[in-house]
């Protein structure tokens, strides 16, 4: 079923944005720790599920405040991120298989954080309110849109700004590519490598935990939520390529406008243009888009 | 058989004898094994039966992932689409024709005939779609390999899913019913338990034999210095892609065996098959049995199927049970370095040691051993790093 | 004559690691080619090889008794048709043991790659042709150890082997004895001459170690900013100033 | 383990993990809530009742596993529960091999209670019962709703799998078969687990329908309910018809459906206005401080009705089976019977418009009038729509 | 003054015993050659001394502290180096992030442009990356990287490995200025004439135990020795 289109409506270039902007904050984590583990963290969805639920807790249970429960669901996550990876991920880092067997244990994190999450929560679907400052809507050129969803496209590329200026600043992309691609080396030149890794996973699951948390009032909060996005996210590594932030952004954008404007072209097929597009730039350029550039 | 009862039973005696006495020579082991897996039909509970069946096909689909994982070193996380091709392909075939498969052959014989045509169809089906898809993912390595994988299994997923033709009635599934079949008067159903059993004995033991051999084969050795270093087997003078690519096919092939087999079984073919989430279950019981083991993935398929049994039977687990499948993993994991299968490995060198030493000093040495090792292995432990690979039969 | 270049060129972005080499390498000779690091011996050999692609030039082999041209061959069939290498950084198939790394060469040349139906090491002419490798190599200590176990000197040698062991007729050895202590070295120097004179084996060797070079070459090359500088008799090229300048230093005669 | 002698057990399957877990959570309440009952009333003729419930994870081939475990290894007196209508296909011949009674209790497909030969899909048979109305019953009931509401156009917008495709199919059908004179435009399917509906809806109101029809459920309706708020979409669409909408999930979520939209339910905890459905819903909330869901009902009264069947018949199998097919049965729902041939609850849909109940702080449905109509209307509605499709009634 | 000794240490891998009782003793400021033919263990004791392959038992001191259960990072910060002899620069990192990499890493950092001055050959590489630099190059890259962190003790394995001979000898001449720098260094050496131009004393190991311990001018007249565990005619000294 195809409706003629003039191209790209401006409600559809928003909504492709916003999506995209949501994407890129669960994308963007799991390439850092990609990029410097070597490992895809299939719990990160999990992580960002339970961001959301930190959200959720702190706007309609505990203290009725959305801000906090972003900072809450941030640093929680974080935190969260941090024990995973001192427990369950560090002693993994000599074995011959490390990557896989890393994969392995947060695969089994994910069954674990679900069944947490039930446990307490229960799985009844909630939603969050959006704070009241951005609870209105807006009308862009016809379609209308909530101030929320506008500020997520905000909140993403000032993610985006404050991790360029933080790796650029740190010198810290030459630190990981160094280290992930010889950690003895590295180590032998200074690199408190454990410190490093477990730095890293703190920054990528607390932007899992942003990302759910800012995400919250979008849709809404279910143990199953983190499960179809880790998908997304793993196309958007792909294309943008592994490990480059910026890479993650320019995929999710690029994801995120596919999602919008396919509805209208393809009546279904909406889990195949993605694998798409995935499977062309792979065969194109395996590297992704961005990747093997250097940050 | 009940004939030579006695005889046998006098020569399982002779052999377990014999096991204790020479130790366990690779030979009498698969004697001993096929003995055992025979007899199981026979003597074991309905349910059992049909676990156990399940086991042996969940083992083939994982040894079969592992070939391309465990030998040539590329990480598939798509497989779950040709074990969907299999079942399909029985499914779609049993269909489609088992009527006129029943006008050619008779009514009597038609849904055996139907099935050894349908799993020859159903093979035939996932190695076509493993050409091309395998022609274009070998061109990638390592997690682009994976990833490129997992797509093209997403994709077979959403074609499935959208019902293409009215062919694979979508999210629904096909129901797969292998009827009774007549032959010179003898009546059986290929779907009654034990002989499904059987059935899936002897494929699973006939597949197993094979990949055995190939991974023993010059063909499996060429994998393996793949695996190691693709520039230095270049070099040589192989040609890297193309080996990857025939590598790929094979270990589709035998995944579409297993495919066939679990259509059989649950009677189902569902689109469920080739989720992402399949294509985990046979990474997962590679890794928890162990990649660097020919039987790793038969010991990972093992504990993967029973532990998720075992922990159905408490309501009070099953209530939660991904929640103890997911520590199990963990666990599993982190305490064996090199899977299950490496665990049971070095235990039977510890025990054979265990033995060499009773028969050194009798009783008393086999124990000083035994805490001289348990201090030894406290020690190592406690030693900060130690490359210490494993590895012993690949 | 068994190997030509022409012209052979390669580009990386704005620099010309081999730039115009056009050398004609004779049956049974052993030609070394030394250079400053850098000079562009390793590039000049992954473009014989087929590891890269020339950006300009032409490589003609001889095989089957005619010189082909086999500029465009992927790295394995360069192999196949009698172009050997050994590695100057190590690479060897590290989970294996010595003797199935030079069991994978010997499958690889009898073109035994896709046979899934007898047994690995169950043939015995190549076993035997194994078992003589590992002597040659003095490795058959080492047969059934796994290469990761081995000592980078020990690692060296499994690399020559590997080279040798596809029978070629020609052998590129990139660096063979670096690394190795003076006795592997001498018996690498000893094992080029034996296999140069036994089998007539033709070599092309790179090797920063002088008393190698001289002790082996027929002729030498001398490259520099990947264009040859020198090129003739052992003794002739050594003695040219130019040589001692940009390569030889302290250990010019 | 297992059902001992001095207990009769049943097995449950539903799914308890994975995105449709909560509809295990609502069963488990409601089969839990009827054990109480019945056992602290001196059981099933002095013996207790045990539940063993166990987890289909929605995937056909695990439900089997689990079914074979629950009759072979538990000996089980018999079978109750089931969400997911695929899982629910594949396990209908099992339990006749068994003769295995199996009572239905969620999933929807008409197939499950259309005769096997009847249609391709087909799969019921004598052993197969259930409790709640399914999607055909629903669908006829949207058909009759959008009758009286006379709108040009529908449009759809349902999950990805063969409920959201079945759920419109019937809809056009019974539509047709009734004489509704409209036009049906727009569908979009998303997959389930979709986190963004915004492409979606906004394909839709680009279309332009009057009225639309959706069967989304659970978190997916939650979050489309937002999302569909956020785009204007109660402004600019008339009729929302939200199949199924008081579902499971929507009693405890704190984003209701929008007063005066259109739902419908396949059960509701205020009507019938009969004693046993109100004692049923007080001792409910009661219990876990929420109204009943369908889910729950349906599981509650699948215990009680595999108890007053052993009750009077034994736990012979067949006998069991007899008893469902022949007494007139009452619950929550009010009395029904199962039809021959589909063992198919005679259950009508109930639709009704939405507003919300401060008491209960949860939704609520008040009735819209419509007939209950008979298998035989209902045939022929599908027989002057030109469709092949089976009523399963 | 002792910088660093090495007590009987024995290190495994795996249940491999590799070294046997092994000692050593380097003064502040000394060039100690350790040699041994291939396998003699020359490569695990630096590792040991290192600790990527810490022994399991036998104490490494420094500066008198016991290194025992410190991690590579954490004997580097007291300023051990190790210059690997399979190199091991990052190969996705251009010359001149593996050289800011390492000094970004040290407290007392020599300035990234003096080794360019110090390695010419360096210097037009800046923006190549580790993997696309010949072997020679990465060679002086991995000594350069070292360098640069101002080492107390640099510990070089091969580091005449691939070199061209003209760069053995600025090598050779770069290595004196830097001990006379009070750096003291442990150099394991198949060129046995650059390690006797530099080193004051030398260690023989093989099989993992040390064999010999002397002065280079007594070495050089033990032909027995040297001809037994280095398997060097006397000719063949310089
Ligand atoms: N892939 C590449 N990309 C960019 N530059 C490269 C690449 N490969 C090699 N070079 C450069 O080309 C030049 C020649 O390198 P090559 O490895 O051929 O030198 P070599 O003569 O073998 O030196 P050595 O004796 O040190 O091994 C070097 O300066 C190197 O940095
Ligand atoms: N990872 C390993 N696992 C097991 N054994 C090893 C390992 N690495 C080295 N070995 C063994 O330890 C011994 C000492 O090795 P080491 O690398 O220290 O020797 P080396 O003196 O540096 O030799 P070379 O001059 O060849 O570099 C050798 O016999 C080697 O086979
Ligand atoms: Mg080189
Ligand atoms: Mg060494």
């Amino acid at each position: 079923m195809i409706s003629t289109l003039s191209f790209v409506s401006v409600s559809d270039l928003v909504i492709g944005l916003s999506l995209g902007s949501r994407l890129f904050l669960i994308a963007v984590g799991l390439s850092l720790i990609f990029g410097v583990l070597g490992v895809l963290n299939f719990a990160h969805g999990a992580l960002y599920m339970i961001g959301a639920y930190l959200a959720l807790a702190f706007t309609t249970q505990v203290i009725d405040n959305f801000w906090i429960g972003v900072v809450a669901g941030a640093i929680g996550v974080g935190v969260i991120g941090v024990l995973i990876e001192v427990g369950t991920i560090r002693p993994l880092y000599d074995r011959v298989e490390a990557d896989l067997d890393q994969l392995i244990v947060t695969f089994g994190f994910v069954l674990v954080i679900h069944e947490v999450v039930r446990f307490v929560w229960g799985s009844q679907p909630y939603s969050t309110p959006a704070p009241d400052a951005l609870a209105f809507s807006v009308s862009v050129s016809g379609s209308t849109f909530s101030a929320y969803r506008l500020f997520v496209i905000v909140a993403a590329l000032v993610v985006m700004a404050a991790l360029w200026l933080f790796i650029r600043r740190t010198y810290f992309g030459a630190l990981v590519r160094g280290t992930s691609s010889d950690r003895e080396m590295a180590s032998m030149l200074g690199v408190d490598v454990p410190r490093l890794y477990t730095g890293v996973f703190f920054l990528g699951s607390f932007l899992a935990g942003l990302g759910g948390a800012l995400s919250a009032p979008l849709q809404s909060t279910s143990p199953a939520l983190g499960e179809q996005v880790i998908i997304d996210a793993f196309i958007i590594v792909v294309i943008g390529g592994l490990g480059s932030m910026f890479g993650a952004f320019v995929g999710a954008m690029f994801v995120g406008l596919m999602q919008a404007i396919g509805p209208s072209f393809i009546a279904a097929g909406h889990i195949a243009i993605p694998f798409l597009a995935m499977v062309l730039v792979l065969l194109v350029r395996p590297e992704g888009l961005f990747g093997g550039l250097g940050e | 058989m009940s004939t030579h009862d006695d005889s046998v039973t006098s020569r399982i005696g002779e052999f377990t004898r014999d096991a204790v006495r020479n130790g366990w020579t690779r030979e009498r082991c698969v004697v001993l094994l096929s003995l055992g897996l025979l007899l199981f039909g026979v003597v074991a509970p309905s349910f059992q039966i049909y676990l156990f069946t399940e086991f042996l096909i969940i083992a083939l689909f994982a040894l079969a992932f592992n070939l391309l994982y465990g030998y040539t070193g590329l990480l598939s996380f798509g497989h779950a689409m040709f074990l969907a091709g299999g079942s399909y392909g029985l499914a779609i075939f049993l269909q489609e024709s088992e009527p006129y498969v029943s006008n050619v052959v008779g009514a009597g014989p038609a849904p055996l005939v139907s099935w050894v045509l349908g799993a020859v169809f159903a093979v035939s089906l996932v190695i076509a779609m493993a050409v091309p898809i395998g022609w274009l993912s070998v061109r990638l390595e390592e997690i682009y390999f994976a990833l490129i994988t997992l797509a093209f299994g997403m994709l077979v997923y959403s074609v499935i899913i959208q019902n293409p033709q009215g062919l694979t009635a979508g999210s629904d599934g096909i129901n797969v019913l292998l009827g009774v079949t007549e032959i010179g008067g003898a009546e059986f159903r290929l779907g009654d338990r034990q002989i499904y059993y059987y059935l899936t004995l002897g494929i699973v033991g006939a597949s197993t034999y094979g990949i055995w051999r190939i991974v023993n084969s010059p063909f499996g050795t060429i994998c393996k210095s793949i695996r190691e270093s693709p520039e230095r087997a270049a070099a040589l003078g192989v040609d890297v892609r193309f080996h990857r690519w025939m590598t790929f096919i094979v270990s589709a092939a035998f995944v579409g065996i297993a495919g066939v087999l679990i259509a059989g079984l649950s009677n189902v073919a569902s689109p469920y098959h080739a989720h992402w989430s399949e294509s985990a279950t046979a990474v997962v019981a590679t890794v928890i049995g162990g990649a660097t083991y020919f039987a790793g993935p038969i010991i990972g398929a093992f504990v993967y199927l029973y532990a998720r049994w075992g922990i159905s039977r408490y309501p009070a687990l099953e209530a939660h049970w991904e929640f103890f499948m997911g520590v199990l993993i963990i666990l599993v994991v982190l305490y064996f370095k090199v899977g299950a299968a490496g665990g049971l490995y070095m235990l039977r060198t510890w025990l054979l040691d265990v033995q060499a030493a009773y028969r050194r000093g009798g009783a008393n040495a086999a124990v000083g051993f035994v805490r001289e090792s348990a201090t030894n292995k406290l020690r190592r432990d406690s030693d900060a790093s130690e490359s210490d690979t494993g590895g012993v039969e690949r | 004559m068994v190997l030509q270049t022409d012209g052979l060129t390669r580009q990386f972005g704005q620099l010309t690691a081999v730039d115009g080499v056009s050398l004609e390498i004779d049956d049974e000779e052993v030609t070394s080619i030394i250079g400053p690091n850098g000079a562009g011996k390793t590039t000049f050999y992954n473009l014989l090889t087929g590891v890269l692609e020339p950006t300009s030039g032409a490589i003609r082999l001889r095989s089957d008794g005619e010189l082909r041209e086999i500029t465009d061959d992927p790295p394995h069939e360069v192999a196949r048709r009698g172009l050997s290498r050994s590695y100057q950084i190590t690479n060897v198939f590290e989970g294996l043991t010595v003797r199935e790394n030079l069991r994978v060469a010997r499958i690889a040349r009898e073109g035994r790659t896709l046979d899934f139906r007898s047994r690995a090491g169950s043939n015995e002419a190549a076993n035997e042709q194994i078992d003589w490798l590992l002597e040659l190599t003095n490795l058959a200590e080492y047969a059934d150890t796994e290469c990761d176990e081995l000592s980078h000197g020990e690692k060296r040698k499994v690399e020559i082997a590997l080279a040798l062991a596809i029978e070629p007729t020609v052998f590129l050895l990139d660096e063979p004895t670096a690394g190795m202590n003076p006795t592997e070295t001498r018996k690498i120097v000893s094992l080029i001459h034996r296999l140069n004179d036994e089998i007539d084996a033709t070599f092309v060797v790179t090797e920063h170690d002088m008393d190698v070079v001289t002790d082996i070459s027929d002729r030498i090359v001398v490259l520099a900013d990947g264009a040859v500088l020198a090129e003739g008799e052992p003794a002739e090229v050594l003695a040219d100033e130019r040589v001692t300048e940009a390569y030889l230093g302290s250990e010019a005669l | 383990l297992g059902g001992g002698d001095d207990t009769i057990s049943l097995g449950a399957l539903y799914i308890f993990s994975g995105f449709g877990s909560l509809y295990g959570e609502e069963a488990e309440r409601g089969y839990e809530l009827a054990v109480e009952e019945i056992n602290n009333d001196g059981g099933i003729d002095g013996q207790d009742v045990e539940i063993i419930s166990r987890d289909t994870e929605g995937d056909p081939n695990a439900g089997i596993r689990q079914m074979t475990s629950l009759i072979e290894e538990e000996n089980v007196d018999g079978l109750f529960g089931l969400d997911s209508s695929s899982v629910a296909q594949s396990i209908a011949p099992q339990v006749q091999e068994y003769q295995m009674p199996l009572m239905a209790t969620h999933a929807a497909t008409p197939f499950l209670t259309s005769p096997e030969g009847e249609h391709d899909n087909s799969v019921g048979n004598e052993w197969v019962f259930r409790n709640s109305n399914s999607l055909s019953h629903d669908m006829y009931g949207a058909a009759q709703v959008a009758a009286t509401l006379e709108l040009d156009e529908w449009a759809t917008i349902g999950p990805d799998y063969a409920f959201g495709y079945e759920t419109w199919d019937y809809f056009q059908a019974y539509c047709e078969g009734i004489g509704v004179d409209t036009a049906f435009t727009e569908e979009q399917f998303p997959a389930l687990e979709e986190s963004d509906y915004s492409p979606y809806i906004s394909s839709i109101l680009d279309a332009e329908p009057d009225g639309v029809i959706t069967p989304l459920w659970g978190s997916d309706l939650t979050t489309f309910l937002g999302q569909a708020e956020q785009s204007g979409w109660f402004d600019e669409i008339e009729y929302t018809l939200f199949s199924v909408g008081m579902g499971t999930d929507l009693p405890a979520d704190g984003s209701p459906l929008p007063e005066g939209e259109l739902a419908s339910t396949r059960y509701d905890p205020f009507e019938p206005d009969t004693e046993e459905n109100n004692e049923f819903r007080e001792t409910y909330v009661e219990e876990y401080d929420t109204l009943p869901t369908y889910n729950a009902e349906g599981a509650y009264r699948a215990v009680y009705l595999y108890r007053n069947a052993i009750e009077e018949a034994g736990t012979n199998a067949d006998e069991i089976r007899s008893t469902f097919e022949e007494s007139e049965h009452t619950g929550p729902v009010g009395e029904y019977a199962f039809a021959p041939e589909t063992n198919q609850a005679t259950v009508p849909a109930i639709w009704g418009e939405v507003s919300y109940d401060d008491e209960y702080e949860s939704n609520v449905l008040d009735s819209l009038e419509v007939s209950d109509p008979s298998p035989e209307e209902m045939q022929q509605a599908l027989e002057d729509a030109g469709s092949d499709l089976p009523t399963g009634v | 003054m002792t910088v660093l000794e090495l007590d009987e240490i024995n290190t495994y891998y795996g249940n491999s015993h590799v070294l046997h009782d092994v000692s050593l003793e380097l003064a502040e400021g000394e060039v100690v050659a350790l040699l041994g033919r291939n396998g003699a263990g020359k490569t695990t004791t630096m590792r040991s001394i290192m600790g990527v392959t810490p022994p399991r038992d036998g104490t490494v001191r420094f500066d008198g502290a016991d290194l025992d259960g410190l991690s590579p990072d954490e004997r580097n910060e007291l300023g051990v180096n190790l210059v690997p002899e399979d190199r091991r620069v990052f190969p996705t990192l251009t010359v001149q992030e593996n050289l800011t990499l390492a000094h970004k890493l040290a407290d007392d950092p020599r300035p990234v442009e003096e080794m360019y001055e110090l390695f010419p050959v360096l210097d037009p590489l800046r923006s190549n990356q580790g993997q696309n630099m010949s072997g020679g190059e990465q060679q002086m890259l991995a000594v350069a990287r070292a360098l640069i962190q101002r080492p107390k003790v640099l510990l070089l394995d091969e580091p005449t490995e691939g070199l061209a001979p003209v760069i053995v000898d600025d090598l050779r001449e770069m290595l004196h200025d830097v001990v006379s720098e009070d750096v003291t260094v442990l150099l394991s050496e198949q060129n046995v004439n650059f390690a006797f131009d530099l080193a004051t004393r030398g260690y023989i190991i093989d099989t993992g135990e040390i064999v010999y311990e002397g002065t280079i001018e007594e070495l050089q007249q033990r032909d027995d020795l040297l001809e037994r565990y280095l398997a060097v005619s006397p000719e063949e000294i310089a």
